[in-house]
């Protein structure tokens, strides 16, 4: 690792309207070096990347690469200046082919297929649409094409949030190799594990600024969470486990499915939920989780099977029916479920404006009292609260949770949602979760990150090629949860 | 979850930020500036009748544009409004030996029946607003065409009924035409409608984001047929304030306000990609063209370069709005 | 109209006429096609008239007129929507030996017959009895039509040539685009501004009355053409004068294109001339021609001095050759 | 449709196939202007006025000029459309104003310049130019050719190039053509340049079908509304981004075809505005029940 600095940003700040996203932030990253970018929702770091890379203009600071100034004024800048990021919203077309993609950013085809030949991607056609490629692999494809430009600084922002642990393995090679031959990488994740394991250098933000750099050993979690939070209260992670609610067989199970099948992926899925029980659910990528969803919510329509609610029928041609039957999902994407130019407010009354008997005159006073007691339980951060595509993405997706809590429910179907957030927020959700459950709620949810089942959860089912295959308690420990998930589940293992 | 708070703002940064978030207010001093230059060219702006005369005419234009705010606001547009209108004064125009109570009632359900088709189309079928309200407009003109053919269903004599002609050109007190009335109750329906009911805030959210909205349970093309219906409604308001100035009723007689009715949603600030806006500025929009249409007259140029300078205020003034209030649209 | 097979069963010959027309649902224009329809039928010549009728342009007319040709009529009778760009087409149609009779407006192809009302004589004979009327001098509102349009640009060449007479009127100039509503609102403005001695309109007429009452001002003399709702309010009291411009023009150019289909010689130019009807002149004529059953916008000038077949009740009837 | 229409009339020919594609001609053009717009994700309010004020200026300049001044009038009119459209598309990126907004103003505005140059009806197109361009009255060829070839010679090398790959790009998702490193705003004026070229193409083979200019507004708001319905017609989505210029060019001759043939089916041609609205209504909506199939709300 050489010690000379290939990348030194000093001051650089950004704000939108009123609220400083970027206050200053100063980060030097030398050669070779994998550097980790962390920091709560809404520290800043996607900013300072968007900074960096000149997707938006920076107010104020400068930008030294090899000790020349640098301004970008577009990621293309970047890729002749040795810049290249992967950045956390995908950066391909999906109306266009995979090819034309990458003749857009005049990167070599050839090229590209030879990373992903690397990256053990095999099988993909360029000339298959964006649109009908799976997410996971968009992703490789995007870091296949940043690699492609053989940048001497890689950024990646929250790559690993969307991919399953096989292709999270994958990418921290390419890291690795990243480094041996000499280039560095920026490197954003909420997985403290990965930083850890992968990462030489942190630079922790807080706040819009930069308030620690240090070396991400093992053991200094305690420190990386401390300086992220700051003098926020630190919880123990290790909370205290709840009371298990699943072992009471004498409650009646609030929702109940048998022998659902869906679409072409899923089918024979059965499970019931009790009012107060979590039940998590584990699954590689694309095995068929987002349909089961899909159609709990009343957003698609089974094949075959039954779904019972307080052991009633729910058949729902739309997810008011689901609604109605107190069945509410919170999204994989929060952009489907939030209202990005509507205030705060808006955004958590609209469930309870949605049938047309309520499209009458709103009772301010009444209206008040929901939100802002959905508001103050999630600890929602109302300054930018006039639009919501304002507020970071951390309390963005505790806004699709509070809709829901303004309007109340019996079953609460929770996709992977603490995709992308900070520690902190994580904890708060947990623990809202929990507290959702005690108080009565039937909760179904899916998590990509397998530490939260011991966490949350009362006990897992692992979904594999659209079918229930095994069902385990809680604290199984995520290397059982892995290797069901990837179909091999041993008699030990399902038995326990 | 970042606590950094900005530090307080300069003065100018402060009123700029006033500004940002009432752009309502650039507006109206665009409005009040423009009222005084025309002024200043005619002097009878600053009389009673010259100002009667403003509000007058500048009512079916905001009336229309009302129809055009809520269709804008579901992120939709609708170009059959003065069809719709035309149909209705029509309809209350051979219908008013039976009396003016049915006549009215009549033209009023022929708007939301035109209106009903509409947000089907739009709600239910999917058919883009542009395409579903041209094809609308053009079924109308057929309809109408069709009727007026003798022994069709429109052929007769015609008169417009004379609570029309009072309301669409009598005088309340002073400078206060009777018409301003019913645009006052429109605007106040509106205002309030949009802000403090469930409808209002499901017409923002459709247009806001509609896959959010069939999640959180609302069924999409309610609204849509919901907000369509209204619209045709109004437009049908208008098409009898119009017919009732002006004396008259015709198969195309409101066709020039079409484009004016979207310029003037477009001038107040609400956003033809939906789910940001308003009536306020609509109001202000209205009255801004009117304005502008009373100054290209005094100025007594052609033709030409009235249509030239129509297009660059227009342009113009949403340049303005979008600076002042930073509401791009990227 | 429009329907029905070739060997007509309707009258005794079987010629077919194709009439083409760009403004829709106008009450003048629908008159014109239905006198074109009477006169078709009240001549026993045709077998079946081919309307084509939507709001359009000379792009759109040019198909029209394609499409009559393919569809293998004698005769076309177009009120043309542009002066030159026609052109083209009716040569073609002419060389197919189609007879081409464009009625109200002229077009400059030397092979269509042209019947038109006298323009600059409409425009003289309206402004000289107003410029009496308001006694020599004044201020004068004058709405115009469409800028650049033939009958506009005729129109004012007469309106110009009768206030040399008169160096003492003042004349506003507004432009109509003959839309009554606009027309309308323009005086609901004007007459707030400020105030006038006369009107001279060039067609959007009762509908100024009705503004300058908006406006809340006294009436004041106004010239406009025959439109069914002006004659009426001239008949209640209102004052003001009518120049004709009647719509039967149209049955004027089916009977020209009947007579060169019979093969007899006819003028490549036919033009009525208007006539000026007040109530102290023309009471009776005004009563007559006044239908308070008929449309606002109809053109109340039924009775010309050219010689027709049809009857008022034919036109009133609007129906061709073959039933409706 | 061509066949239904072969089969209506007797002795189908020349003259029928002339009428069919020179009058398809300036909407197919007008077709493509709008659909150049429409994938990049926008919309262009102006192409009828753009393309009045081509027409209005090529005969203005026409008139008693020799063949080979008219050409260069041509070439002139088509640089000044496309001059003036990417005006439009760099306002449009530059204010940050809806491009309705924009577009919309400025049709107004085409249209007035158009009648400062000719104040009416007037000008005169070059005979000759006019037969090469849109064919004698029997002869169909001139049009389809020109049709053809400005298809296959202006759109598809475009549509290949990155430009074009970039105009696709912005239209499907503008965000992720950012991050690709796509100047957004060049891609945007691009589209609109493109778009200029087609609608003083449309202007010019105005000029030449009708052989003199015309500075309607009404013309122009009819050839917005046919370039309109041509494009959804066409199976291009207003979403921006997905579909081909082959099918608004084909739905052109559809609009065309529908007016004559229902008109010889012996429909009353009042009715017959109504079934056109009907069919065009019709048409989408069954494009937006398949669609429905897919995703619903
Ligand atoms: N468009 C905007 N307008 C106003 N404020 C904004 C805007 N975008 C971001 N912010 C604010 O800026 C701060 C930083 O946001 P940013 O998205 O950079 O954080 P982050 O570190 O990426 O967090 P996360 O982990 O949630 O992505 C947040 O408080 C947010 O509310
Ligand atoms: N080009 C841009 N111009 C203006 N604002 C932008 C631009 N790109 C992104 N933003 C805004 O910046 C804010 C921050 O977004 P960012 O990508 O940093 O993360 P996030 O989505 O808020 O959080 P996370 O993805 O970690 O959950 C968003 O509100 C977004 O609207
Ligand atoms: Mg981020
Ligand atoms: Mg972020």
């Amino acid at each position: 690792m050489s010690s000379e600095t290939l990348l030194a940003a000093r001051g650089v700040a950004k704000s939108y309207g009123s609220v400083l996203a970027l206050r200053s932030a100063d980060v030097t990253v030398g050669h070779g070096e994998t550097h980790a970018l962390l920091g709560a929702n809404g520290a800043g770091k996607s900013t300072f990347v968007k900074a960096l890379t000149g997707v938006i203009t920076r107010d104020a600071g400068t930008v030294t690469l090899d000790g020349a100034p640098v301004t970008l004024r577009s990621p293309a800048d970047g890729y002749a200046r040795g810049i290249a990021a992967v950045f956390q919203d995908p950066a391909l077309i999906p109306d266009l082919t995979v090819r034309d993609n990458l003749r857009l950013t005049a990167t070599d085809a050839s090229t590209v297929e030879q990373h992903l030949a690397g990256l053990d991607i095999r099988g993909l056609d360029l000339d298959e649409r964006v649109r009908d490629i799976p997410l996971p692999f968009l992703r490789m494809i995007d870091l296949a094409r940043a690699l492609a430009h053989r940048p001497r600084l890689l950024i990646l922002d929250e790559i690993t949030a969307a991919l399953p642990a096989d292709l999270s393995e994958k990418v921290f090679a390419v890291m690795a190799r990243q480094r041996q031959e000499g280039g560095s990488v920026l490197f954003i994740s909420h997985r403290l594990e990965e930083v850890v394991e992968h990462c030489d250098m942190c630079t922790v933000f807080r706040d819009g600024g930069d308030v620690a750099r240090f070396a991400p050993k093992e053991g200094r979690e305690q420190r990386i969470v401390a300086s992220m939070l700051g003098d926020r209260l630190v919880e123990e992670a290790a909370e205290g486990r709840r009371t298990r609610t699943a072992g009471r067989p004498e409650v009646a199970p609030r929702l109940v499915v048998e022998d659902l099948g869906a679409g072409d992926m899923l089918h024979d899925v059965s499970l019931d939920v009790r009012p107060g029980e979590v039940l998590g659910l584990v699954a590689l990528e694309g095995q068929g989780q987002d349909t089961l969803f899909d159609v709990l919510a009343g957003d698609q329509r089974p094949r075959t099977g039954e779904i019972r609610v307080d052991g009633e029928v729910l058949t729902a041609r739309h997810p008011a029916a689901a609604i109605r039957k107190g069945v509410v999902l919170v999204p994989a994407d929060r952009s489907w479920a939030l209202l990005p130019k509507r205030s705060i407010r808006e955004n958590i009354a609209l469930p309870s404006r949605a049938r047309v008997s309520r499209w009458g005159p709103i009772s301010r006073r009444r209206e008040d009292r929901a939100v802002d007691r959905a508001v103050a339980r999630l600890s929602i951060d109302t300054r930018a609260a006039s639009q919501a595509r304002r507020l970071s993405g951390g309390n963005q997706q505790k806004l699709t949770i509070g809709r829901w809590l303004a309007e109340g429910f019996g079953t609460l179907l929770l996709f992977d949602p603490t995709r992308g957030i900070d520690i902190g927020t994580k904890r708060q959700i947990y623990d809202l979760v929990r507290e959702v459950a005690d108080s009565g709620a039937a909760v179904l949810m899916y998590t990509s990150e397998l530490r939260e089942i011991g966490l949350v959860c009362d006990r897992v089912l692992v979904l594999y090629r659209g079918t229930v295959v095994a069902e385990l308690p809680a604290d199984a420990g995520e290397e059982a949860l892995l290797h069901a998930a990837h179909g091999l589940h041993e008699a030990e293992v399902t038995t326990s | 979850m970042s606590t950094a708070v900005a530090p307080p703002l300069p003065r100018s940064q402060r009123l700029r930020r006033g500004l940002t978030d009432r752009p309502v207010i650039v507006l109206g001093v665009v409005f009040v500036v423009f009222y005084l230059v025309t002024a200043l060219l005619d002097p009878s702006l600053f009389t009673m009748r010259g100002l009667r005369s403003i509000l007058l005419l500048a009512c079916p234009l905001a009336i229309f544009a009302a129809g055009q705010t809520l269709a804008f606001l579901t992120g939709g547009i609708d170009l059959s409004v003065t069809m719709t209108a035309n149909v209705a004064a029509y309809v209350a125009a051979t219908q008013s030996g039976a009396g003016p109570v049915q006549a009215l009632a009549l033209a009023l359900v022929v708007g939301a029946a035109a209106g009903l088709v509409n947000g089907v189309g739009i709600g239910i079928f999917r058919v883009h607003p542009l395409i579903m309200t041209i094809g609308m407009s053009s079924v109308l003109l057929g309809l109408v065409s069709v009727g007026l053919s003798s022994g069709g269903f429109l052929s007769g004599p015609t008169v417009v009924p004379a609570v029309l002609e009072t309301v669409g050109g009598g005088t309340l007190v002073g400078p206060v035409p009777l018409n301003a009335v019913v645009w006052a109750v429109v605007s106040v329906v509106l205002v309030l409608g949009l802000a403090r009911t469930g409808l209002g805030r499901n017409i923002y959210g459709v247009g806001d984001n509609p896959l959010a909205c069939r999640l959180s349970g609302v069924k999409v093309w309610q609204v849509l047929i919901a907000t369509y219906v209204i619209v045709g409604v109004l437009a049908a308001i208008a098409g009898l304030l119009i017919s009732g100035s002006s004396g008259s009723v015709g198969p195309s007689q409101t066709n020039s306000f079409l484009l004016p009715s979207i310029a003037a949603a477009v001038i107040g600030g609400t956003s033809i990609l939906g789910g940001a806006g308003g009536y306020g500025g609509t109001i202000v929009g209205a009255l801004v063209l009117t304005v502008l249409n009373r100054l290209l007259l005094t100025l007594g140029v052609g033709q030409a370069v009235q249509q030239l300078v129509y297009g660059a205020i227009v342009l113009a003034l949403a340049w303005v709005y979008v600076a002042v209030s930073g509401q791009r649209s990227d | 109209s429009g329907e029905g097979t070739d060997d007509g069963d309707g009258g005794g010959g079987d010629y077919v006429i194709g009439v083409s027309n760009t403004l829709a649902g106008n009450g003048w224009r629908e008159q014109m096609v239905c006198s074109i329809q009477a006169e078709a039928l009240a001549s026993g010549q045709v077998s079946r008239v081919v309307v084509l009728s939507e709001n359009a342009g000379p792009t759109e007319q040019v198909q029209h007129l394609q499409t009559l040709i393919s569809e293998g009529v004698d005769a076309i009778v177009v009120n043309p929507s542009d002066p030159e760009q026609l052109n083209g087409i009716i040569d073609e149609a002419t060389a197919q030996g189609i007879v081409v009779v464009a009625v109200d407006a002229a077009v400059t192809s030397e092979n269509a017959y042209v019947v038109t009302n006298d323009q600059v004589e409409w425009g003289r004979v309206g402004m000289e009895w107003l410029a009496e009327e308001v006694g020599g001098s004044g201020d004068i509102l004058y709405v115009r039509g469409i800028e650049g349009v033939q009958s506009d640009t005729d129109r004012h060449e007469g309106v110009m040539a009768a206030l040399e007479s008169y160096p003492d009127i003042e004349l506003t100039t507004v432009w109509s685009n003959w839309d009554y509503t606009l027309a309308g609102e323009i005086a609901v403005q004007q007459f707030s501004a400020s105030d006038y001695d006369g009107v001279w309109t060039t067609g959007a007429d009762y509908t100024v009355v009705n503004g300058i009452r908006t406006a809340g001002k006294d009436l004041v003399p106004v010239t406009g053409q025959d439109s069914n709702a002006f004659v009426g309010q001239l008949l209640d009291g209102a004052p003001g004068a009518v120049v004709t411009n009647p719509a039967v023009i149209g049955a004027v150019g089916t009977n020209v294109a009947l007579k060169v289909l019979a093969g007899e010689d006819v003028e490549q130019t036919t033009m009525l001339t208007p006539e000026l009807w007040t109530m102290a002149d023309a009471a009776d004529r005004l009563e007559e021609a006044h239908e308070p059953d008929r449309g606002q916008d109809t053109s109340a000038a039924v009775e010309i001095d050219y010689p027709l077949e049809m009857t008022r009740e034919q036109l009133y009837a609007c129906e061709g050759p073959s039933g409706s | 449709m061509i066949l239904v229409r072969y089969l209506q009339v007797e002795n189908f020919g020349g003259f029928e196939l002339r009428a069919l594609t020179a009058g398809s001609l300036m909407l197919a053009l007008l077709a493509m202007a709008q659909g150049v717009v429409v994938l990049s994700g926008g919309i262009n309010l102006a192409v009828g006025a753009l393309m009045v004020l081509a027409n209005c200026f090529s005969a203005w300049l026409m008139e008693d000029a020799s063949l080979g001044t008219s050409v260069l009038v041509a070439v002139l009119t088509v640089a000044g459309t496309a001059l003036l459209s990417g005006l439009m598309g760099w306002i449009v990126t530059v204010s940050g104003m809806p491009d309705i907004v924009v577009t919309l103003a400025l049709h107004f505005a085409f249209v007035g310049l158009a009648l400062l140059i000719l104040g009416g009806p007037g000008g005169r197109a070059n005979p000759q130019l006019s037969q090469l361009i849109v064919g004698g009255f029997s002869n169909p060829w001139p049009a389809l050719l020109w049709l053809t070839g400005i298809y296959c010679l202006i759109w598809i090398p475009f549509r290949r190039s990155r430009a074009g790959i970039a105009t696709y790009a912005i239209g499907s998702d503008r965000q992720a053509a950012f991050l690709a490193g796509i100047v957004v705003k060049r891609a945007r004026v691009h589209a609109y340049v493109v778009s200029g070229v087609f609608a003083g193409l449309a202007g010019l083979v105005t000029t030449a079908l009708l052989g003199s200019g015309s500075p309607q507004e009404s013309i122009a708001l009819g050839a917005l509304l046919g370039s309109v319905a041509a494009v959804v017609l066409g199976g291009v989505a207003l979403s921006g981004g997905r579909g081909q210029l082959l099918g608004p060019v084909l739905a052109a001759f559809v609009l065309t075809l529908i007016p004559a043939i229902l008109l010889s089916l012996g429909v009353n041609p009042n009715v017959a505005v109504l079934l056109e609205g009907l069919i065009i209504i019709g048409v989408v909506m069954l494009g937006g029940l398949l669609e429905l199939r897919r995703r619903k709300l």
